[in-house]
């Protein structure tokens, strides 16, 4: 067993943020990660980091702009809060010698994004999170923060009292994926997770293989409410064939879209008559699916992006990660035509319930990043929103972890008296547990153990006891199997444009996966380096997390931010001016709501058209 | 050449000689190729012909210095191949002393030929 | 809506009844297998073009694969499949024990640097159009094996850490001043190329001179020196004191110039650049003292 | 880690058919380099014999029957020593052209070029080479 005061799963951005905060707080902190931090996602963002630096901006329309990009389903507090840490965060990366590119007398650069009223993305290149997650990587190695690499994080060590407000997290269960040896490693202070985002749930997707929404699935399965799981943006520009995103800096730079018949349709067919290209990432996708949808798309399939237009000089300095992208996964030279280009899984809006300090209701139980929904981007998030959500929340959850004061949050977490519940919504099948549950005897005979080591104790004996049956069954189904078959309903029915039957078709097919799983085996009998092992258990993550999307998705029945509803075709505010909550509840998922939290700290943000 | 060798270990003080010379090699290399077999060709030399070459101081120095420049050269390149090999500790305390023994024997050698071909001795 | 279903992996892959799974108990047990000939046959049932690839196979664990061995698979080939893809393909369709890191499918998360076809390349950024059958893929030579594709990094992040790479400043201004360190574009543009390094290793994988001596720094980790050496951020006192690092006798001056570094990284890092410059910015430091 | 495979050296060597041409010139000038000061030692031994050559008469020295002067051109007097001599020429030559190759290579010259240039250095070294066949076998009895 390890042991220290505070356990941060992940090393992407968000968890790199948060080990230094806790770090500088005092905490023993050591960071357990499937992959080496260098490896994490947070290196493929590219286009930059919103903050509010210059003269002339601040920190009130930054929040202004990301309250309205979320169509209204962010949280006040949280937002603000983004907005106005986010510049000294960004500052703090330039002094940890971050490369940002710069202007004539040697200040950052910033350039115009999508849904802002300013030029406020602050970026490297086309490669920020690339930066961003060396620079912060380095501080780690400065500091001398333990790292376990490619230790794969399989469950959280949490007490199983009744009301999952009064549980407690006291560490996590992980296998060293060189040796498979399973290990507890216990949190004397905090567990924070951070890791990342779910898009393997969908098969066009910006996402890594490693986004398979491990954190999610193992805070729903301790208790912790998975929040607004409905919301996924899909990016209007991803290359066909690979997924592999063309940031929004194209666009930002001045990149036009065209239909097949050469229409700059944003303004031609007047999907955002005022923005045009540098609408909301919805919007653009939207319209995207739309010309493909009324046969003016290239190849039936996607439209072009040009930006040849902006000459060599101006795309070699600012974009020239773009060219070789597009060289390189799809075989087009941008200098000379037109990048092809469709909307992809990009983003997950929604994650695990959280308060302005990272917490959870369960005690010792944090989550930043992708992975958690403090709820700033609502709906919909703004590009160049994400980097400085990890940034800013990496940091307070670490802070909080470690145990300093950061304030009463306003933010309320878990089942409480302010939720309402759901009851009309008719589901097609039965969600959550099916049948029988691989974890074996331990957890049933071992009682209630209480004491921290107990219970981690308890629950690093499941997790083996689960390993050994996965790798003892020598047939039965195959992980990639049911993970290709759940990818393919999440895409064809959870896409950019869902309808009432189509969820319920891949609710039905989420089950229909949850019951093969219960045959499924790992191959590979190797306890060296097994990724098939590791995959089967992603893949059961994905399940879960695949389900709260399509739950989501079912029961909210408007159109807001990116989650469109055919038979819905407007933002119903008196209704659902509310987060969607669903908690795991021993198997039986049950679904509440919570209202938004509009008042910020100056003003109330009053619900308008979103027109851009 | 061995105190100068143990100052060089951690810098680019040997690494840099060694372009130095090289440069230096070049031009007396060329010039002492082209002297001896397109001038004045190998098979003619005789004992009478060097020694009037070698009776002139110039000749004499730049010939010296040749020596001196490429003893150098070679026997610090022979040791930096073996170093960059992975040669280390006592062995390569062994293979410097044993280079440096031959390098300054080669030398001496040489500028005691040198001198008898110049009839200084 | 319905027209969404059209993605690219579903246009040409054959219609085989075996791939689909588990309606057929037949296909499962084919699976399970990961023998040679096996994979052959089932060459023969896909229809259409495939890719025939070698994977190199070992894991210590495993009866039959403990002496390395090679695998052949054939995998239905698409337009614009990469490396990367016709491994994922054999593993998700073949034998899902054969084990490689990868993760980003774009070039930046640095796992899957092989060595294909006698060179050391990114899995997910080398067209398997552009390379000559059967595509031999290997383990990164000079580092040990751990199972299949699997390499030990460890040595590697060593020297990576071993150059203090993280920005060390003099004296940056307080973060509340919200107050940014000056720094040049055309400084910017000098560090540009050396800060784009992804770990992929490999450059160190490829070198000779790392290969025959194990602490040589390695074109990596010098690289990373030199983009906080040349980043006029850190004052000249830092930069001295990196320099004296990089001088050490396993530092820049075991660098034979082989210029392999520089033609396999994946980033176009012109490593061999890197490392002269930071030669000459040493020699020129130690002449002052003369 | 439970277990690892080494490859070893041998795998390592076994790979040189995929070496590039800065692996090679590397190789060659390595290989050059130890034929030079393997050549300079020989040189300077067979030159000592001018130390007896100086104690002889000077009418043997005039008639180029001093030891010296015997030995030199009994020596060259001999093709395979003529032979072993244009081997040495193009040792050298080649030794010379990339060692200026890797000169500029150090002062940061021409760098994107570095593989033309090793082959330029070794088609040059191929020329002169052979346009010095005539002059190194004047004069030898065959
Ligand atoms: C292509 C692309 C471009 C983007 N561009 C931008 C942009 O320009 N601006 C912007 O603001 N946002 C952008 N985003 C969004 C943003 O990059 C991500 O939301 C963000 O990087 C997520 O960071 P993270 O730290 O939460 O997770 P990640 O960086 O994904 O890190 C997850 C970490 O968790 C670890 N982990 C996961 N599961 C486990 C487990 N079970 N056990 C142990 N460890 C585990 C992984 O090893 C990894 O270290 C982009 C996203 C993508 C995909
Ligand atoms: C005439 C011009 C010469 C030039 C331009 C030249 C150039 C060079 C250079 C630049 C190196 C260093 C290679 C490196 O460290 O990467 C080198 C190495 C070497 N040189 Fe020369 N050299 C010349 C003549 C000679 C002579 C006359 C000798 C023999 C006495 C010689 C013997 C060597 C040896 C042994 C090495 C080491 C090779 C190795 O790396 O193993 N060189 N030369
Ligand atoms: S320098 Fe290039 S080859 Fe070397 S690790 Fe970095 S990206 Fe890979
Ligand atoms: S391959 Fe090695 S020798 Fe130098 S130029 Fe690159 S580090
Ligand atoms: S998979 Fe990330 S670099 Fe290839």
């Amino acid at each position: 067993m390890y042991e220290h005061d505070v356990i941060v799963v992940g090393a992407g951005g968000a968890g790199l943020r948060a080990a230094i905060a806790a770090h500088e707080a005092g905490a023993d902190v050591a960071m357990v990660t499937k992959l080496h931090p260098v490896r994490s996602h947070t290196g493929a963002a590219e286009g930059g980091i919103n903050a509010a630096l210059q003269e002339g901006d601040d920190w009130e329309l930054h929040a202004y702009d990301t309250m309205k990009g979320s169509d209204y389903l962010g949280d006040a507090p949280a937002v603000e809060t983004l907005a106005q840490n986010a510049p000294e965060e960004t500052i703090n990366l330039e002094h940890w010698g971050m490369p940002f590119s710069r202007e004539d007398d040697g200040t950052v650069s910033q350039r115009p994004f999508g849904g802002l009223s300013y030029p406020r993305t602050t970026y490297a290149g086309a490669e920020t999170g690339h930066h961003l997650l060396h620079t912060m990587y380095e501080q780690v190695v400065k500091r001398g923060i333990q790292v376990y690499d490619e230790w794969y994080v399989m469950d959280l060590a949490t007490t199983d009292e009744d009301d999952p407000n009064d549980r407690e997290c006291h560490g996590v269960v992980a296998y060293d994926v060189q040796s498979g040896n399973i290990e507890g490693f216990k949190a004397n202070n905090g567990v924070v997770l951070a890791t990342g985002g779910p898009g393997q749930a969908f098969d066009h997707t910006t996402n890594a293989v490693s986004c398979t929404g491990d954190g999610h699935a193992m805070a729903y399965r301790a208790g912790a409410p998975l929040e607004d799981m409905e919301f996924i943006q899909f990016h209007p520009t991803s290359l066909p064939s690979t997924g592999v995103l063309i940031s929004e800096g194209v666009r930002g730079e001045g990149g036009i879209l065209y239909n097949s018949e050469g229409e700059r349709f944003m303004f031609e067919y007047g999907y955002a008559n005022n923005s045009g290209e540098l609408a909301s990432r919805d919007v653009v996708a939207r319209a995207e699916l739309t010309e493909v949808g009324e046969g003016r798309g290239v190849d039936d399939e996607y439209v072009h992006l040009d930006m040849r237009h902006l000459g060599e000089e101006r795309i070699m300095d600012r974009l020239e990660n773009i060219l070789h992208l597009a060289e390189d996964f799809e075989g087009v030279d941008g200098l000379v035509e037109p990048m092809p280009v469709k909307p992809g899984q990009h983003y997950a809006m929604g994650g695990i319930e959280v308060d302005e300090n990272g917490q959870t209701c369960v005690d010792g139980l944090y989550a930043a990043g992708e992975c958690a929904c403090v709820s700033v981007h609502g709906g919909n998030r703004l590009g160049g929103n994400a980097l400085p959500e990890l940034i800013v929340f990496g940091k307070r959850a670490g802070q909080h972890a470690a145990g300093e004061d950061l304030g009463e949050p306003e933010i309320r977490t878990g089942y409480g008296d302010d939720v309402e519940d759901e009851t009309d919504t008719e589901l097609p099948v039965a969600p959550g547990k099916a049948g029988l549950e691989t974890s074996g005897s331990v957890a049933a005979d071992g009682g209630m153990a209480t004491d921290a080591e107990g219970v981690l104790q308890r629950k690093v004996e499941t997790a083996r006891e689960h390993v050994d049956t996965l790798m003892d069954k020598d047939d039965g189904v195959q992980h990639a199997e049911i993970r290709a078959k759940l990818q393919q309903a999440m895409t064809d029915y959870v896409n950019v444009f869902r309808t009432e039957e189509g969820v319920k078709k891949a609710l039905e097919i989420i089950r229909e996966c949850r019951e093969e799983y219960q045959d499924v085996y790992v191959d590979d009998p190797s306890r060296t380096f097994n990724t098939d092992l590791q995959q089967t258990i992603e893949t059961r993550n994905l399940i879960d997390v695949a389900e709260t999307i399509a739950l989501g998705a079912l029961v909210r029945d408007e159109f807001r931010g990116a989650h469109w509803r055919k038979e819905h075709q407007e933002r119903k505010d008196e209704e659902w001016l509310k987060h969607t909550l669903i908690s795991w509840d021993d198997g039986s998922p049950s679904i509440f709501y919570r209202p938004v939290i509009l008042e910020g700290e100056n003003k109330t943000y009053e619900p308008k058209e979103r027109s851009y | 050449m061995a105190e100068r060798y143990s100052s060089f270990t951690p810098g680019g003080t040997g690494w840099f000689l060694q372009r130095v010379t090289a440069a230096f090699l070049v031009v007396v290399l060329a010039f002492h190729f082209f002297l001896l077999h397109f001038v004045n060709h190998a098979y003619e030399v005789s004992f009478m012909g060097t020694q009037a070459r070698m009776e002139n101081i110039g000749y004499f120095l730049t010939m010296v210095l040749f020596l001196v420049t490429a003893a150098f050269h070679g026997v610090n390149g022979v040791y930096n191949a073996l170093v960059n090999q992975g040669l280390e500790g006592t062995q390569k305390k062994v293979v410097l002393a044993v280079l440096t023994i031959a390098g300054v024997g080669l030398v001496a050698q040489g500028t005691y030929v040198a001198l008898t071909m110049s009839g200084m001795i | 809506m319905s027209t969404q279903q059209a993605e690219p992996e579903s246009q040409e892959a054959p219609e085989d009844p075996a791939m689909k799974g588990a309606e057929s108990p037949a296909a499962e047990e084919q699976k399970g297998g990961g023998m040679v000939d096996e994979h052959a046959e089932k060459a023969a049932e896909l229809e259409g073009e495939t890719v025939h690839i070698k994977v190199f196979r070992y894991d210590p664990e495993v009866e039959g694969k403990q002496e390395p061995r090679f695998d052949d698979f054939h995998v239905p080939f698409e337009k614009g499949m990469t490396v990367l893809d016709s491994v994922m393909y054999a593993r998700d369709e073949y034998d899902s024990s054969l084990t490689f890191r990868h993760s980003c499918r774009q070039a930046v998360c640095g796992s899957d640097a092989f060595f294909v076809n006698g060179k050391q390349r990114l899995g997910c950024k080398t067209q398997i159009s552009d390379l000559e059958q059967p595509v031999r893929i290997e383990p990164l030579p000079h580092q040990e094996v751990v199972k299949d594709l699997v390499v030990d990094m460890d040595h590697f992040y060593d020297q990576m850490h071993t150059v203090e790479p993280y920005f060390q400043d003099e004296d940056t201004p307080p973060v509340d001043d919200l107050e940014e360190q000056r720094q040049s574009q055309e400084n910017r543009e000098k560090i540009k190329m050396s800060s784009r390094c992804i770990w992929c290793g490999a450059c160190m994988s490829s070198c000779n001179i790392a290969a025959g001596d194990n602490e040589y720094l390695g074109p990596a980790a010098i690289n990373k020196a030199y983009k906080f050496a040349m980043d006029d951020r850190e004052g000249e006192e830092i930069k001295e004191h990196r320099l004296r690092i990089l001088e050490q006798e396993h530092g820049v001056w075991r660098c034979q110039t082989q210029f392999s570094c520089t033609e396999v990284c994946p980033k176009d890092i012109p490593l061999t650049e890197h490392i002269q410059e930071l030669k000459r910015e040493a020699v020129k430091k130690n002449l002052k003292f003369w | 880690m439970s277990q690892s495979y080494n490859r070893g050296l041998i795998e390592d060597f076994g790979r040189w058919k995929e070496f590039s041409a800065g692996m090679w010139a590397w190789i060659f000038h390595k290989f050059t380099g130890w034929m030079l000061i393997g050549y300079l030692f020989t040189h300077i031994a067979v030159l000592s014999t001018s130390i007896s050559a100086a104690g002889e008469s000077t009418d043997v020295i005039e008639a180029q029957n001093d030891i010296y002067s015997t030995t030199l051109q009994g020596l060259e007097g001999l093709f395979l020593i003529r032979l072993l001599e244009i081997g040495l020429l193009a040792v050298a030559v080649f030794h010379i052209l990339n060692g200026l190759r890797l000169l500029m290579v150090d002062l940061g010259i021409g760098l994107e070029s570095q593989d033309k240039s090793f082959y330029a250095s070794l088609v040059l070294t191929g020329a002169i080479t052979v346009a010095s066949v005539p002059t190194f076998l004047t004069g030898v009895g065959i």
